[in-house]
């Protein structure tokens, strides 16, 4: 499939026919006007054969769809780039390949931070007993895990960085309503080009919503998202030292 | 295995079945002394018939329509005869017929040359349905642990068979035992089997043996890939009953809908032909250890569920009658029911338990087969997921045997590959998260359920012996079932029908008789 | 809120948030690479802040995801005209109404067509009995209510509808796959005409995924979706009936 | 009403309460002896205290920090004290010291004078209060027969307190009894209480008096529009459990989240703090017919819902405990724990019924409050929203009293309108369905479920024993809840716990104490 063009559409039950769900909102009353905006507003978006098989009133105001469109809409797959880094090494692999490569234990400092609390998804990267059968970076032989655990602010996380000479800072956001985590991750990126020691470690940030490319346009070294194992984080900071060593020697 | 919940009085249960019984009485009179067109055509087919002429019209009913009033001597005896007359192979006789050769006016051979003949083909039919029989038994053995219970059987409905295939081969991977190839709207009323591989049909796919090849290859592709038999489904319903049973047994169909009265009352197909046409059905069926599943589950899209559950369960006895009288185990009996029960009624869960828990508990062989929510399934696809939901979690702890998964777009098209898949999500969750809750819970003594499955049951009485009181026919005249009244001599395909002559001749159903213990 | 410009956008839980979720499948084995075609997907239809939240394979060569994405795309909700026939007179006042401006029976014929067997839609519309507590068509004492039941025959139907001398035909379409009630839809309008019989009564259709608007634009004189009550199909047969016949006389 | 599903020895259910009686026994020795600012707060706002500086700093805050060491007299001596000599109302007062009026060092009055008008004005709190109390009771028992049962329980969660007002009032008529107002990420971690409408929160709104006021007026409007007592929710949890305590009974809220370890375990508040905290936030809510919401499902969120499904009920013994020692009665303990188990679980949801079960008969008059499935919630909003069918299943089934409604978008952001409606949809659908299920059926003897329950007994038996000896300080440091570590001197807060002075003074204690029947 490689290599030659290959045109993707939506598959209901004949290739090519473009059949997507959709279900949605509108801020009017729940009547026979409102199912024909309903259609009209999925036509707008580019649907046609729009069936609203469903509405129902949420209150007087507001009224709930749900609706099966057709699109022509169509997307090259060739020309698809993942930049989801897809799992490299193993643990076995990792420590390996530091005992080679670098020849030291590496330091690494976790938090999630912030007042976003939720500690299961750093956990299931540092802790030990890990996550889903994957062992956690505490267990690695050759990484000095330390995580913080959450709620901690950035400054702290810097600092403790700092002191311990960490090699990688990895960051949690867990919590991302009204984009909290862009600003909270951005800043932690000014306050480490501020105090001067951004070069001097990779940061790599994850979380269920967090994505390679976001993380990378926030001035990350990588982004890691929902159903990620420790194996793949370790993978990406080993790869990286050793690669950035290259390139500054 | 089952310790009954219900508290069910026995005695009740043998009174329904004896009145089954007498009511089954009177049609099987008729049955024995009819013949139809489509019995006829299977007889051939199983002989050998098969193509089609340069018109599409299948060297069957070729052959059917050149015999007109000969075919109550039976159509076999004068296919037979050709093949010996013109020393040819069916292969080639069929060819010769399909390019216009009337076999109707061949003189007669010796008799003994035609019996003898007719041995040799039933034999080679008969050997072709017990391998596909030794292979399907064999094969479940082997995969039998990775099956689910209840097995969890799934629909494809493109119209092209070759989509079909995609759907299906999809479906297995996701976990399905058993695929249903819907047929396309309008073919029970076809007097005929379409041949050939097809791509076009509305809300299903022709049946059509060649499309019967076409899936079954593809299934025990996909089976041996995930370990698994994937059974194979169609339907007999229509006015091609038996030529499409045979057919199946041939290419080793594994199951097919198959109710003594539902082209009757759902496609107001003549009475008299349908009771004729499923009985030959059921025997090859039988034979070929295919597993019939009866269609109540209809009885409750027009009527309501709770109001007219009784009917289900007398159409369940009647089935198991006509079953029984073909020659079918309990074992191959998929009898039906299904999840129709209002979802705004105050304990609703609670009277579709009772129900099929009572039907486990009266017909413990069988592999009951539990149909879906469907009349009150809407756009609203969360709503009708759920209510899917709450459909297997009772088929589970009421131990079902077969379970047609519902869709969650029910009300909206045929199923899309993801609402499939949605489906064995939905029903893997429940069965797993469930599986020994039926072992753990007991019903109240005369609590909600017990009351209910017991009132059913003596309603159920009643309604049998309201029938059997008026004759079958005269009730299904009377809108017995179903609220749809079927006048006896109207109705599509009564034309169909013929009385034997003494000397009928017919050396599959005679065969199938004898092995089928039924003389 | 009539009359003044009313833009809308779906509603999440903010106005205007625009946001919408969708779930489809493309025909592409579940991977990294398949999240990012479905999110790029999403993208090209139109959405931003695209969250690929679920993908599932199901099979080697299909993925299904669910996706939740924000739009800024708005309809005027004061240009949205209402085509569907909203409910008018009741049992009562349609019978009145015949009395007084028909002075006579009037004559329906109704059929479900083609191959088409669904005859739940038509009784609820025709029967006695009727539907969710509304009586049906055969019980309206004004109204000469003949059910043909399923799987007629245009031709059928259309000899009934001449020999009965009806004032109007009711056609029932519940089976849409492969657009196949189109087909059927526009045989029977093209038969009539060509029998020379269209002009002489209404026809009118109905089934849960026929709009009125579908209807007009194949030639009928109108078209009942999901939902419909027997009395808003009698109140505007016998209104147009009426308001043909101001024209014609 | 309730008979026994699960034959639980009552012995043992009996050693469990003895048991948590012992490990309270040292901890409430310790709240004896101490105050916080958080008290102090409190008690300054059941006196009046109320407003803010210029820098937005509460003008409880204000007296606390001015007060420094001495608040080990209690805080309400000078405030009392400086009403008296300014001779100026609690309004007056506020905005003196929110202009910089420092009442630390004003010279004291009589006691005798100070003792009359801490009487007068506590009086005026609790006339509010007990007015407060009356309306509720009135409203719930004209309106009774609309409740759901269990109440379904509704989070809006916008941040903005104006949308969740919409939120809310949608909620309410589309058939919601409860409304909970989710507190803004990190405001647990604040000491002090924000003040006015606030409109920026994130994941939440902040608590807020205004807030209260707000939200409170605008369900008493929906409420009699639609016929129904819409009963508000919101946190005490947190560095000012006692103050958010009394701003809800002030404001008429209905029932407040108020674990006695929550802050310590899942916010990493100092354990001191929280549990000398607890005891006056729940006398607070105890006087104020408040029922309290514990957290024991945030057990799961971290640790195997069937691995530790004993710590659940653990915590349930010991929150129940520390609620009785705080007055409240066992009708305004809605006792929390969680459908958390892993969908993929063999028997998982017979493991969960028993759990659910198990909480009922040990807690019979309990208003159990039951948490939807979060941990293995998913994108997969399909799968979710049957996860929360069966969940809602369980909870009719065991007679629940709250129902939180899971959310099909749990996985994905705080909940859409539209995820509140399908919530809603789900559980009346389950309820009325499975209206009489529990009810007519019985657990097998020794079967899965029963063995399960007393499994689950016999666990926690032991681990309260092992608490018991280690002391509940120590278990907390040593991990034993909730596999977290808490340093007895670590966390938030600890700072501002102090030893009470002899002649410690807090009328409002006093008082709640008199009326309760604690002393
Ligand atoms: C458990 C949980 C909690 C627990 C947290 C317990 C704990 N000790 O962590 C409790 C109950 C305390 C809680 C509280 C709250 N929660 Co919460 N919670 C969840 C829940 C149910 C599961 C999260 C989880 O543990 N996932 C499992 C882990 C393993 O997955 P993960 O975090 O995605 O981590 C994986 C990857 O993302 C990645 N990863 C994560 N971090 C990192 C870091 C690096 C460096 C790398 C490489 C990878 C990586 O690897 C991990 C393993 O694969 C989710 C809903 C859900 N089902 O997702 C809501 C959820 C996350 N919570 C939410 C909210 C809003 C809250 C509150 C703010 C609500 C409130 N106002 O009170 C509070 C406050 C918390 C706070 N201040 O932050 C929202 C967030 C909405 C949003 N998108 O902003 C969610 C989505 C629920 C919802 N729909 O509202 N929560
Ligand atoms: C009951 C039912 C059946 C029953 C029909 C029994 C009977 N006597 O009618 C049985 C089991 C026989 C059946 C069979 C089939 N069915 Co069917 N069936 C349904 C089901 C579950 C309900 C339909 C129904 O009764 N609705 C209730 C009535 C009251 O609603 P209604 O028809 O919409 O009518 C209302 C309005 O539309 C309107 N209306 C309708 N007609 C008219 C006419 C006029 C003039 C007016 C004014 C108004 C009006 O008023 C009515 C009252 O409000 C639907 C799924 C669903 N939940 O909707 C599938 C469904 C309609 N069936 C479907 C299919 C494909 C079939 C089959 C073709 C499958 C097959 N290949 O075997 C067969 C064959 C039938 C055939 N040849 O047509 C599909 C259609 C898909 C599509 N969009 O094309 C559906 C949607 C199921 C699915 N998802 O696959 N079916
Ligand atoms: C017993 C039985 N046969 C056949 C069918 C399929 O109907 P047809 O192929 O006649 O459209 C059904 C559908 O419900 C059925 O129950
Ligand atoms: C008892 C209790 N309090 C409070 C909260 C809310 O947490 P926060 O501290 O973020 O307000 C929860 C949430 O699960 C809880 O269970």
């Amino acid at each position: 499939m490689e290599g030659q063009n290959m045109m993707i559409r939506p598959y209901g039950d004949t290739m090519n026919d473009g059949a997507i769900q959709l279900s949605f909102t509108l801020p009017v009353p729940h009547s026979a006007k409102a199912d024909e905006a309903a259609r009209q507003y999925a036509k707008k978006l580019g649907f046609n054969e729009v069936e609203v098989v469903h509405s129902n009133p949420l209150s007087d105001k507001f009224t709930f769809f749900v609706i099966y469109g057709k699109t022509t809409q169509q997307l090259d797959y060739d020309k698809v780039e993942v930049e989801a880094i897809e799992k490299t090494m193993d643990y076995y692999e990792v420590n390996n390949y530091i005992e080679e490569n670098i020849k030291r234990k590496i330091v690494v400092v976790g938090a999630c931070t912030g007042t976003d609390a939720h500690t299961v998804g750093i956990d299931a990267i540092m802790n030990m007993k890990g996550f889903d059968q994957h062992y956690g970076l505490e267990r690695y032989p050759m990484i000095e895990a330390i995580n913080m655990g959450a709620q901690i602010t950035n400054e702290e996380l810097i600092e403790r960085a700092v002191e311990l000479n960490a090699d990688a800072i990895l960051v949690s956001q867990v919590v991302t309503q009204k984009e909290v985590h862009i600003q909270n991750m951005t800043d932690l990126i000014e306050l480490m080009e501020a105090e001067g020691v951004r070069s001097k470690m990779l940061v790599v940030a994850g979380g269920p919503r967090i994505s390679n490319k976001l993380a990378l346009e926030l001035g990350y070294d990588a982004g890691f998202g929902r159903g990620t194992f420790p194996e793949n984080v370790a993978s990406f900071v080993v790869e990286k030292m050793v690669e950035k060593k290259a390139v500054s020697s | 295995m089952m310790d009954s919940k219900l508290n069910l009085d026995k005695s009740k249960i043998k009174k329904a079945r004896q009145l089954s019984k007498e009511i089954a009485g009177p049609v099987n009179e008729y049955i024995s002394q009819h013949t139809t067109v489509a019995i006829e055509r299977a007889t051939l087919r199983l002989l050998g018939a098969d193509g089609v002429s340069k018109d599409e019209v299948p060297v069957p009913n070729m052959v059917i329509n050149s015999l007109g009033d000969k075919i109550q001597y039976g159509a076999a005896k004068y296919y037979i005869n050709a093949l010996i007359r013109k020393n040819v192979s069916p292969q080639e006789l069929n060819e010769l017929i399909a390019d216009g050769l009337d076999i109707s006016s061949i003189d007669f051979t010796d008799q003994k040359l035609i019996d003898q003949k007719a041995e040799e083909l039933v034999e080679g039919a008969a050997k072709r349905i017990k391998e596909n029989v030794a292979y399907r038994s064999g094969k479940i053995d082997q995969y039998k642990e990775k099956e689910n219970s209840p097995l969890l059987y799934l629909i494809v409905a493109t119209g092209n068979i070759f989509e079909d295939v995609k759907q299906a081969q999809a479906a297995a991977k996701q976990g399905a035992d058993i695929i249903a190839v819907i047929r396309t709207t309008g073919q029970s009323l076809l007097d005929f089997v379409p041949y050939g591989a097809t791509t076009e049909g509305f809300g299903g796919t022709y049946a059509t043996q060649e499309n019967f090849k076409i899936m079954r290859k593809a299934l025990d592709e996909v089976g041996e890939e995930t370990g698994k038999y994937i059974r194979l489904v169609n339907y007999c319903s229509g006015l091609c009953m038996p030529e499409i049973a045979a057919m199946g047994a041939l290419e080793r169909l594994d199951m097919m809908l198959n109710d003594s009265m539902y082209g009757v009352l759902f496609r107001d197909i003549n009475m008299y032909r349908t009771f004729v046409d499923q009985k030959f059905s059921r025997m090859i069926n039988a034979f070929a250890d295919i597993t019939i599943n009866s269609g109540e589950d209809n009885y409750l899209t027009t009527s309501d569920a709770y109001e007219k559950a009784y009917t289900v369960t007398a159409s369940q006895f009647i089935n198991e009658q006509f079953a029984y009288d073909s020659g079918l185990p309990a074992k191959l009996m998929g009898l039906g029911h299904a999840f129709e029960i209002n979802p705004q009624m105050e304990n609703g869960f609670l009277y579709e338990m009772a129900q099929a828990q009572m039907a486990r508990e009266i017909f413990p062989e069988a592999p009951l087969k539990y149909m879906p929510p469907t009349k009150y399934m809407t756009g609203d696809i969360f709503k009708g997921f759920i209510m899917n939901a709450m459909f297997n979690f009772i088929a589970k702890s009421t131990n079902q045997g077969i379970l047609l998964l519902g869709m969650l777009t029910e009300a909206i098209h045929t199923p899309f590959m993801q609402d499939r898949f949605l489906a064995v999500e939905n029903a893997r969750y429940i069965l797993n998260s469930t599986k020994d809750f039926s072992n753990d819970i007991e019903f109240k003594k005369d609590g909600i359920m017990q009351t209910r499955a017991q009132d059913v049951l003596d309603q159920t009485i009643e309604f049998l012996e309201n029938i059997n009181q008026q004759g079958l026919f005269d009730s299904i005249e009377n809108k017995m079932f179903a609220e749809v009244s079927r006048p006896k001599h109207g109705g599509k395909g009564f034309d169909g029908v013929t009385e034997k002559a003494k000397d009928y001749f017919n050396p599959v159903y005679k065969y199938l008789e004898n092995e089928l213990g039924l003389k």
